[in-house]
């Protein structure tokens, strides 16, 4: 049995401990009865399904939590946290191991995070999106950009894709830059990813 | 003619700082307040004071609110805790006190509680003690008020009786005047200039303050009238009709005398056990509660008979003199305004009314 | 037996017997480690709790004080936590007048079976108040003597009343009069400068009956000493909340006594009056208009302008009339409730709790212990059996200490929570003007703000708060133990 | 006073971490403490015969015993003190070994704080004064609220104790839930079968007095002396001439009533008989679906029954009974499921309840024993049962488990099996409940022969597919998964929940109840039976989710209890009752208004009206006490100025 | 009450036929909005996927604005900002959450910020069914139609507060008083899985094609929606979901406030209709057949 994990070394419970102090719920109640897996749309796209990530937690399995693919892929719909019997935030937990991990300097799925950052760096630059930023996502969580072939013509035809630039009026994207910059700041100042 | 020391107004503090080189010197103070009020308190150097008339009088130098007759500690010894060793200490509590700037009717208060504390079968000890400790400085009063009465009962504005020293504001100052030995001593050893050229002024502020009173109505029937009246209940009833049967009449008179002794306190603790002496209240129910239950006096009516005719027929008839001295606080202090004077001259007019 | 020094602190517990005692006992038998600090008394159930006993803990030198009982709904007397809850607010939210920090105060439930909660409701507990240090003693700060501001506005314009038809109302009285033993009412003093209560039994008394701002008197005083007769009584608007009071907690039958109203348009703060007079030997002449009264005396005239010689209460009164009547002379005013917070609570208010203690401090020091405050409560029905003198139970020594001072005020207080109709005779009763009407606006305050607003003495078929429950209380929390 | 003061070592459980001889040593010091030792066990017996010896050789009059906590003690340590020859009041006990030595591990701490709880209770005991009990008679009757198994079971054992038995049950028929079950777990005994003797046997046993269609509407009195008032619902129909001969179902014209027996999954006349078994077998008209009564025209079942029993004009009717003491058994209901709108919210006919399922399955419900599923009456192949609905979930306040779920769920998956051959039944379960005598081996059987497909996981969706399936997307976590199946018919684990009006009963009753309605016992372990308020047990699922055997036996237990109640002619109260001091008392009647027990009564002496406790309904809580301003009544041993003592011990500085 | 409007990023691209349906049905209300000047990006998933004060400062700017501008309720078309916004509204009563997301900002936000509701229930809000079928020209009556939320709007239930959050119903309610059929439509708050484009293809066109199936077989004429993303990822993808599926459809998608635009008698062209890739043809040609008019509710008849 060597690939058994060896519990009595590989717990991490202060890792238990933050998660249950970040995100403001309590890892322990859960009871495994994997109602958020089985509502979750996204789990076909997870390595660890999600009662399994809430297990891995319980247990202070940090390295295999927070280097799982599935905290990167959870789409945030809240089926999870709206069935739970023990009124746990699921996708609140999934939302600040996502946070952890990007700290931590840990990105299982480099794609998506590279859009966020590009997407947010849009928003710095104009204040506003120059597309829905889901929509962008949708394409590139395909990791194929632009190449739905099948899809674009007729989005296209629709004026469904705009590339324009919205610049926000009113001085509105020169704030909006100056709350990303202290923001930078801050988490220089942190030590920790932006 | 007696020994007299002038005081420029100014000069005041030090006086009182001489005093209470050797003394405890109560002096009027004044307790700010929407509703303020004036109380003696010991007094040390730098604190303001006040001549204002008192709304508590200084009976408190003599018959504290609260005084330890006795306290007492149970000791045990710790090998063997049925033995129990009992300490007692019953000295009065007496330190030398100067009264200052009371008024005349306060200082004649002192006479009044002298008689039944230490003229009767048995000398007060606690009493005693601090009575003999006690220097009296009166202010005269230059006027008379609504309330008071002093001189429907014997006293006035002025009288000497009670003080070892008379004060008297003049224009610019103010004139003391010995009136007992302990007074006169007190004046000379107090480095005060002489006051003998001001004799003559002082004299004439004194009457010009008995001509501001009202006339006083006579009184020397008071004592069989208001005997006369102890068995007309209605009499009392419609007289009390509005008494609260608080405590502020007697609280704050300065001849009230009555006490109550409870015990406070555990025996073996460090502090020990105290027997306490606090004043008590003839208008409360609680003064003639038996054990059982039963009152002597259940009635309002019944308890302020009892208190006016203490002052005006009962202690007369002991000690030959009311036991009111027409201080009229229990008037002014009173939250209904309950007027000792009418109710006196209602018992005296009692016949003439029927007629 | 001292705490022990530099290591703990006084902190005394109340637990019911039931569930609390029973959860600490669980706890023990957990091994659940607690700081040594605090000494459990126990007791049957929550409801036992008088809150005066933690009040004397706190006067004197608990540096902490933690109630626990059953949870509500598990009360194994049924409702006696739901009373407790109640009243455990209230004096939670009534110990900061005094200058006691209300941390050093809390309550909560905890089960038999809540082992582990009870081990961190100690030690958040004990630590709470070992970060607060140890408690101020009374007699530690040096005496605070602050002046209430009386520089207020009124809610309505105020006046003497001198147009209102007294004639009507004595009218009126002398026609019930033959169906009644007495009416109470007012008549002037010892002099024209002041009233004092009048009460009527021919038609000659009643031609003694005046209606001025001297009226200050509240003659709803008299009431219970005349129940089961037939009484009448001559009410301003403040007077008659005390009435209803009374009604409410069947302390008067409603059949017995006749209501008398008219509208008043405010009342003199006679100390201020006094004052301002001075030492004077007789009154002269009493002349009122419309905006206030001139008084001479001695041959001196002095103003006294009703905007700014009013009792503190009249400025916030949105009562001039009865709220209960039999007979009303005149038309109600209607006066809109503004903000108005009592001056004496004002002046608290503006204070830390230190101050607040200091100021207390000062203020009792120069009580005498005449209760006249208190027999001039128009709610103190059991004055003559008060605790403040009594044995049995012994709550209060006879010693003259300004702890056993405020400790009786703070009595009062609490028994007057939910029942105080702020008539503020009390306050104007002493004789030495301790602003104790502070202490009855904070229990007051606290009620409104639990009880959706109570108010008593205005709705004789309310039940006073402190007397009743709710399963779910609307606005109190259990506060929660992180 | 002469006290006595024993400090127990408990073995080292206290003395490990108190220095008991330096407790002894201090309590020596306090007042009228002539006797201060340290003992290795005060409980055992040595330990109580030196405390009885030390009470005769130094004429205490009053003992402390510093020990455990007097939750467990207090009672021994009484007893010991009276063996002695004082009375039992004339006792304080300071808790140093739960309160002090086995939660902290400072010794100095902990020798101060035990001798300061000592103190304590050294002060508590001077102000302790020796109380007697009372007695009184008692009515030797009993009211047994709820006819269901516990229920019936008490009825029965207390009656064949020989004591008169008022049996009030608010369904039209005695049985309960159980007489609606098709079989029990784990013989797949037919309910019927066996429940139905028990029924008959309280018809006809002449202690028992039977009231169906009736409720408790107010009780008042005290242990002894109970009075009852019970209102009987109007059946419209007479039952002294009621014979349960049927005629009447058979004719009624409202044929669409809906039938709470059968837990709606059919229909039945607006006058019925619950079921064949039916115990009273007596005619009841559903006033809300009768014609007769709602449109005025109609009387087909006055016309067609032979003993004229039916009366339109029947009215409530309030009984009055005077009983010594009660068992509540009042059952429970399921919780309202509906609230999973993920589950439909109640909206898809072949989503039923497992109660509904019972009926389904049995011969006497509306399908005769055939499985229908209620949309089309089509028989289902495909099975889904869902636990832990409504049990073990907190996000709707339900946190329990209900108990009993897991079997019977097993066996309608036998069952189903037994009666559609080809069906195949899927269970999705969060964990398998099975701690009975021969559970577990059911559970097995249910899986290993009846091929029952236990999915280990929660069901997230259910959702009609459109074509008359629906599809139940749930998980396996044991395989990591989510899975989804396809079914004909889901039946619902429904969790149970305390019957609706328990809390309204328990406060006629004044016993507690707790968050969720369950009656609350006297101790979780202990005094399962018993309650707070003397003289009212508990039975069956009213005080906690139980299953049949366990109802059955707690029905007994509550007899036995009545039995050994009534076993003595005489009660005595307990004397920590509160008590009026008249001198003191102005009669404000603030006591009266706050008592939870209706204790406190006004009584004229003399001309003046005072309050007055009545001892026997006071249970000693002591919140008239605290209530009353000037202290005129007073609780005894917690009266104000014994816990004034202790207060003052403490803060005196 | 005034009203500030937050269009949110997608209304000028993407949703521009959401935009223009919204405005014209508002507009025929009469309901006033005025739209939040200099509003900015609510952060969108990115921004909370990376940090909450961050996504917190972005979204309260708006809100802090909204609050200059004296509004009482902020408006938005869009679940995804509906939910940012009410978020960020939701961890500011959080003290230290507050002074976190102060610190990003120029100033302080105010005291007070106006909640941020949809504009579905804002128009609920201030007109009862009465008036919105009082305002219909031309009825819905015949049409059967399925009301898909998706998973952003009605949960989670604490902060978003739409109705049940597994069975919202205010849109059947408002098209329901447009004379409307609407069905029971269990999968109303199941994710479309439109965020998992080509990779997983075969998975979310199961998703979308239960959706799609489960509306066909319930015989709609149309799915409902009000949200951009749902939008286009049901009505674009009905090809590759009928590749997975095996079965054909051709199910009009539509925004709820074209449906309400359609009912007041509004113009198509101002609805933006014609940016569907499953034309409503059918649908209005449906509404025009005399027959629907026997149905007709009251509000017609004005």
């Amino acid at each position: 049995m060597n690939d058994a994990i060896e519990l009595s070394r590989m717990r991490d419970t202060d890792f238990t401990a933050a998660v249950d102090a970040q995100s403001g719920q309590r890892i322990s109640t859960c009871y495994q009865c994997g109602n958020c897996t089985a509502g979750c749309p996204a789990g076909f796209v997870y390595d660890l399904q999600v009662n399994q990530v809430m297990r891995g937690v319980q247990l202070g399995l940090k390295n295999k939590v927070l280097n799982s693919r599935s905290i990167w892929m959870c789409l945030s719909c809240s089926t999870c946290s709206q069935r739970c019997p023990n009124n746990i935030d699921v996708a609140g937990v999934m939302e600040t191991l996502r946070h952890m991990a990007r700290k931590e300097g840990i990105v299982t799925v480099p794609k998506v995070d590279k859009f966020w950052t590009s997407f947010l760096a849009t928003v710095r630059k104009y204040g506003r999106t120059y597309e829905i930023g889901t929509m962008v996502l949708y394409m590139l969580r395909s990791m194929r950009v632009f190449t739905d072939v099948d899809l674009a013509p007729a989005a296209l035809a629709k004026g469904k894709l705009g590339f324009k630039p919205h610049k926000t009026p009113e001085e509105g994207a020169e704030a909006v830059g100056r709350i990303f910059k202290r923001y930078q700041e801050r988490a220089n100042r942190q030590g920790v990813r932006a | 003619m007696s020994i007299t020391r002038f005081v420029k107004p100014e000069g005041l503090p030090a006086f009182l700082a001489h005093l209470s080189k050797d003394a405890r010197v109560l002096a009027p103070v004044v307790k700010p307040a929407d509703k303020r009020s004036v109380v003696f308190e010991p007094w040390k150097e730098g604190k303001e004071f006040t001549l204002e008339k008192a709304t508590v009088p200084a009976k408190a130098a003599v018959l504290p609110q609260c005084e330890t007759l006795v306290s007492y500690r149970k000791v045990k010894d710790k090998a063997n805790p049925q033995n129990v060793k009992l300490e007692l200490d019953d000295t009065p509590q007496a330190e030398t006190t100067v009264v200052f700037a009371a008024r005349p009717c306060d200082a004649r208060g002192y006479v009044t509680l002298d008689r039944p504390y230490l003229k009767g079968p048995i000398a007060d000890p606690y009493y005693k003690a601090r009575r003999e400790k006690l220097t009296v400085i009166t202010l005269t009063c230059n006027s008379g008020c609504n309330t008071c009465f002093c001189h429907w009962v014997g006293g006035g504005p002025s009288s000497p009786e009670g003080s070892d020293i008379l004060m008297t504001e003049l224009k610019d100052g103010y004139i003391l005047q010995g009136i007992t030995p302990k007074g006169d001593a007190l004046l000379e050893g107090s480095g005060l200039d002489d006051g003998a050229d001001r004799f003559k002024e002082m004299e004439d502020v004194r009457k010009a303050a008995w001509a501001t009173l009202v006339k006083a109505p006579n009184l020397k029937e008071a004592q069989a009238k208001v005997a006369a009246k102890f068995t007309d209940v209605d009499f009392w009833t419609r007289e009390t009709d509005r008494c609260l049967s608080c405590g502020a009449c007697t609280y704050f008179c300065p001849t009230c005398y009555c006490f109550n002794i409870t015990d406070e306190g555990e025996p073996t603790s460090e502090k020990g056990g105290r027997r306490l002496r606090t004043w008590d209240n003839c208008m409360s129910p609680l003064f003639t509660r038996e054990a059982s239950g039963h009152n002597t006096r259940m009635e309002k009516a019944l308890r302020m008979r009892n208190r006016v005719s203490h002052k005006f027929s009962t202690y007369p008839e002991n000690w030959g003199t009311f036991s009111c001295n027409g201080c009229g606080r229990c008037i002014s202090n009173c939250p209904v305004s309950l007027d000792i004077r009418q109710i006196v001259l209602d018992a005296i007019n009692a016949d003439k009314a029927a007629k | 037996m001292p705490v022990l020094n530099g290591k703990e602190l006084r902190i005394v517990g109340f637990l019911c017997n039931w569930c609390s005692y029973g959860g600490a006992d669980t706890a023990g038998t957990a091994r659940a480690g607690q700081p040594t600090d605090l000494r459990i008394i126990r007791v049957p159930c929550s409801g036992r709790i008088d809150p005066l006993f933690i009040v004397k803990a706190l006067l004197n030198g608990a540096d902490g004080v933690l109630v626990s009982g059953c949870h509500p709904r598990d009360c194994h007397y049924a409702a006696g936590n739901f009373y407790a809850r109640r009243r455990l607010e209230v004096l939670k939210q009534f110990l900061p007048v005094l200058g006691i920090d209300d941390r050093r105060f809390e309550y909560t439930w905890v089960s038999a079976s809540e082992g582990q909660r009870w081990q961190h409701v100690v030690q958040t507990f004990t630590k709470r108040i070992h970060d607060l240090g140890p408690a101020p003693k009374l007699e530690d700060p040096e005496p605070l003597l602050k002046v209430v501001d009386m520089a207020l506005t009124s809610l309505r314009p105020l006046g003497t009343g001198q147009k209102n038809k007294l004639d009507e109302l004595k009218a009126a009285i002398k026609a019930k009069l033959p169906e009644l033993d007495v009416v109470i009412g007012w008549q002037q003093g010892y002099d024209a400068a002041r009233t004092v209560p009048l009460f009527m039994r021919t038609p000659e008394d009643v031609d003694k009956l005046v209606w001025g701002p001297f009226n200050v008197n509240n003659p709803a005083v008299y009431l219970p000493q005349y129940k089961g007769k037939k009484v009448g009584i001559v009410v301003k608007g403040c007077d008659a909340k005390s009435v209803v009071e009374l009604l409410q907690e069947n302390l008067i039958n409603r059949e017995d006594v006749t209501i008398f109203a008219m509208p008043c348009e405010g009342t003199l703060d006679m100390a201020r009056v006094n004052q301002e007079l001075g030492r004077y030997t007789t009154i002269d002449k009493v002349e009122y208009d419309e905006a206030g009264v001139t008084i001479t005396a001695d041959g001196k005239e002095h103003r006294f302008c009703m905007n700014d010689f009013a009792q503190g209460k009249c400025y916030g009164c949105t009562m001039p009339t009865a709220v209960l009547s039999d007979t009303l002379i005149g038309t109600p005013t209607e006066v809109k409730p503004g903000p108005y917070t009592p001056p004496e609570l004002a002046l608290l208010d503006s204070m830390s709790l230190d101050e607040r203690l200091a100021f207390w401090r000062g203020q009792m020091e120069r009580c005498i212990r005449c209760y006249a405050c208190r027999n001039a409560c128009p709610m103190c029905v059991c004055r003559d059996y008060c605790i403040a003198e009594s044995r049995e139970p012994h709550w209060i020594s006879q010693e003259d200490s300004t702890r056993d001072k405020l400790f009786f005020q703070t009595i009062h207080a609490m028994h007057l929570a939910g029942r105080c109709t702020g008539c503020g005779e009390c306050q104007r009763a002493c004789p030495v003007g301790i602003p104790i009407l502070a202490l009855r606006q904070q229990i007051a305050r606290a009620v409104a703000q639990l009880f959706d607003g109570y108010k008593s003495g205005v709705d004789p078929e309310a039940v006073p708060p402190l007397l009743g429950y709710e399963v779910e209380e609307k606005n109190i929390h259990e506060r929660e133990w992180k | 006073m002469r006290i006595g003061v024993f400090i127990c070592h408990c073995g080292s459980n206290i003395a490990g971490t108190v220095d008991c001889a330096k407790v002894a040593e201090n309590a020596r010091m306090f007042p009228d403490v002539v006797l201060a030792q340290d003992i290795m066990y005060t409980c055992a017996e040595p330990g109580q015969a030196a405390i009885e010896a030390a009470i005769h050789e130094h004429k205490l009059d009053g003992v402390v015993v510093a020990s455990c906590s007097p939750r467990i003690h207090e009672p021994t340590f009484r007893r010991t003190v009276e063996r002695a020859g004082l009375n039992r009041y004339m006792f304080e006990m300071a808790n140093i070994r739960e309160h002090v030595s086995w939660i902290g591990k400072d010794k100095e701490a902990n020798t101060n704080k035990a001798t300061e709880l000592v103190q304590i209770a050294v002060a508590k005991l001077r102000n302790d004064k020796p109380l007697k009990a009372k007695s009184f008679d008692i009515n030797k009757r009993v009211l047994i609220i709820g006819a269901g198994v516990a229920g019936i079971q008490a009825a029965l054992d207390c009656a064949e104790g020989g004591i008169q038995v008022v049996l009030v049950e608010r369904e039209a028929t005695i049985g309960g839930k159980m007489a609606k079950l098709d079989k029990t777990f784990p013989t797949v005994d037919c309910s019927a079968c066996i429940l139905g003797p028990k029924m008959v046997d309280v018809a006809q046993h002449p202690n028992i007095t039977l009231y169906a269609k009736s409720e408790v509407e107010d009780i008042s009195g005290y242990v002894g002396n109970f009075n009852i008032k019970i209102r009987k619902r109007a059946t419209y129909v007479d039952w002294d001439k009621c014979t349960g001969c049927g005629a009447c179902t058979e004719k009624c014209p409202a044929k669409k009533t809906p039938d709470t027996f059968n837990e709606l999954v059919g229909p039945t006349t607006a006058i019925n008989i619950a079921f064949p078994q039916a115990i009273p077998k007596k005619a009841v008209i559903n006033p809300e679906h009768c014609r007769q009564l709602t449109k005025g025209k109609c009387g087909v079942c006055a016309k067609v029954c032979p003993t004229g029993a039916i009366n339109y004009e029947q009215q409530d009717e309030i009984i009055t009974e005077e009983v010594g003491c009660i068992v509540a058994a009042t059952g429970y209901d399921l919780m309202d499921w509906t609230v999973y709108e993920e589950y439909g919210g109640g909206r898809y006919p072949d989503v039923v309840t497992s109660l509904q399922y019972e009926r389904l399955l049995s011969a006497s419900g509306p399908t005769e024993g055939h499985i229908k599923r209620p949309s089309d009456g089509k028989e289902p192949k495909n099975i889904v049962f869902i636990q832990c609905v409504g049990s073990r979930d907190r996000s709707i306040g339900r946190p329990y488990c209900s108990g009993f779920c897991c079997m019977y769920t097993a066996k309608q998956a036998i069952l189903t099996k037994d009666h559609i051959p080809d069906s195949k039944s899927f269970v999705f379960y969060m964990d398998i409940r099975a701690n009975g005598k021969i559970y577990d081996e059911f559970t097995r059987r249910a899986m290993e022969e009846y091929g029952t497909e236990y999915i280990r996981g929660r069901v997230s969706k259910i959702y009609p597919d459109g074509e008359g399936h629906l599809i139940v997307r749930g998980v396996d976590t044991l395989l990591g998964e989510g899975v989804e199946i396809k079914a004909d018919l889901v039946v619902l684990a429904v969790g149970v929940e305390a019957a609706k009006g328990s809390p309204k009963l328990a406060e006629k009753l004044r016993i507690s109840y707790d968050s969720y309605g369950f009656f609350l016992e006297s101790h979780v372990k202990l005094k399962p039976v018993e309650t707070n308020t003397a003289g009212v047990y508990l039975a069956g699922v009213c005080q906690g989710v139980k299953d049949i055997p366990a109802s059955v036996a707690q029905g007994s237990a509550a007899a036995a209890k009545v039995l050994g109640l009534f076993s003595k002619d005489k009660l005595e109260n307990d004397p920590q009752i509160a008590s009026v001091d008249m001198k003191r008392c102005v009669d404000c009647g603030k006591c009266i208004r706050c008592c939870p027990f209706g204790a406190i009564k006004e009584v004229e002496f003399r001309g003046k009206m005072y309050a007055q406790v009545i001892e026997t309904v006071c249970q000693g809580c002591g919140l008239c006490t605290s209530t009353c301003p000037q202290g005129a009544i007073q609780l005894s041993h917690a009266t104000d100025n014994q816990i004034l003592a202790e207060v003052n011990t403490l803060c005196q500085c | 009450m005034k009203i500030a409007y937050y269009p949110g990023c997608s209304a000028t691209g993407s949703s521009a036929d959401y935009e223009k349906s919204t405005q014209a049905v508002c507009a025929a209300l009469g309901m006033q909005m005025e739209e939040i000047r200099g509003w900015s990006c609510c952060g969108s998933t990115p921004a909370h996927a990376v940090d909450t004060q961050l996504s917190g400062a972005l979204s309260a700017r708006n809100l802090d604005l909204a609050a200059r501008q004296k509004a009482d309720m902020v408006l938005t078309p869009c679940p995804s900002c509906l939910s940012n916004l009410r978020h960020a509204a939701k961890r500011l009563e959080n003290p230290e959450f507050r002074a976190g997301v102060n610190e990003l900002l120029d100033e302080p936000l105010s005291e007070n910020l106006p909640e941020t509701l949809s504009v579905m229930q804002g128009i609920a809000r201030a007109y009862d069914t009465d008036a919105i079928a009082a305002r219909v020209r031309k009825p819905l009556a015949g049409l059967k139609l399925a009301a898909y939320y998706g998973c952003l709007m009605s949960r989670p239930h604490e902060v978003m507060e739409f109705g049940d959050p597994e069975n919202p119903t205010l849109m059947e309610s408002l098209l329901t008083a447009c004379g409307a059929e609407m069905v029971d439509f269990p999968l109303k708050t199941e994710c479309c899985g439109a965020s998992y484009g080509i990779p997983e293809r075969a998975m979310t066109a199961r998703l979308t094609g239960r959706i799609l199936n489960l509306a066909t077989m319930l015989g709609v004429d149309a799915v409902v929606v009000a949200c951009p993303l749902c939008q286009m990822n049901l009505d674009l993808r009905q090809q590759q979901a009928a590749k997975e599926a095996g079965v054909a459809f051709s199910m009009p998608v539509l925004y709820y406030t074209q449906l309400m635009g359609i009912a007041f008698g509004l113009a198509p062209s101002a609805l933006g209709l014609d940016k569907l890739c499953v034309s409503a043809d059918n649908l209005l040609r449906k509404l025009d057949q005399p027959a629907a008019y026997s149905k007709a509710p009251e509000g017609d008849k004005a």
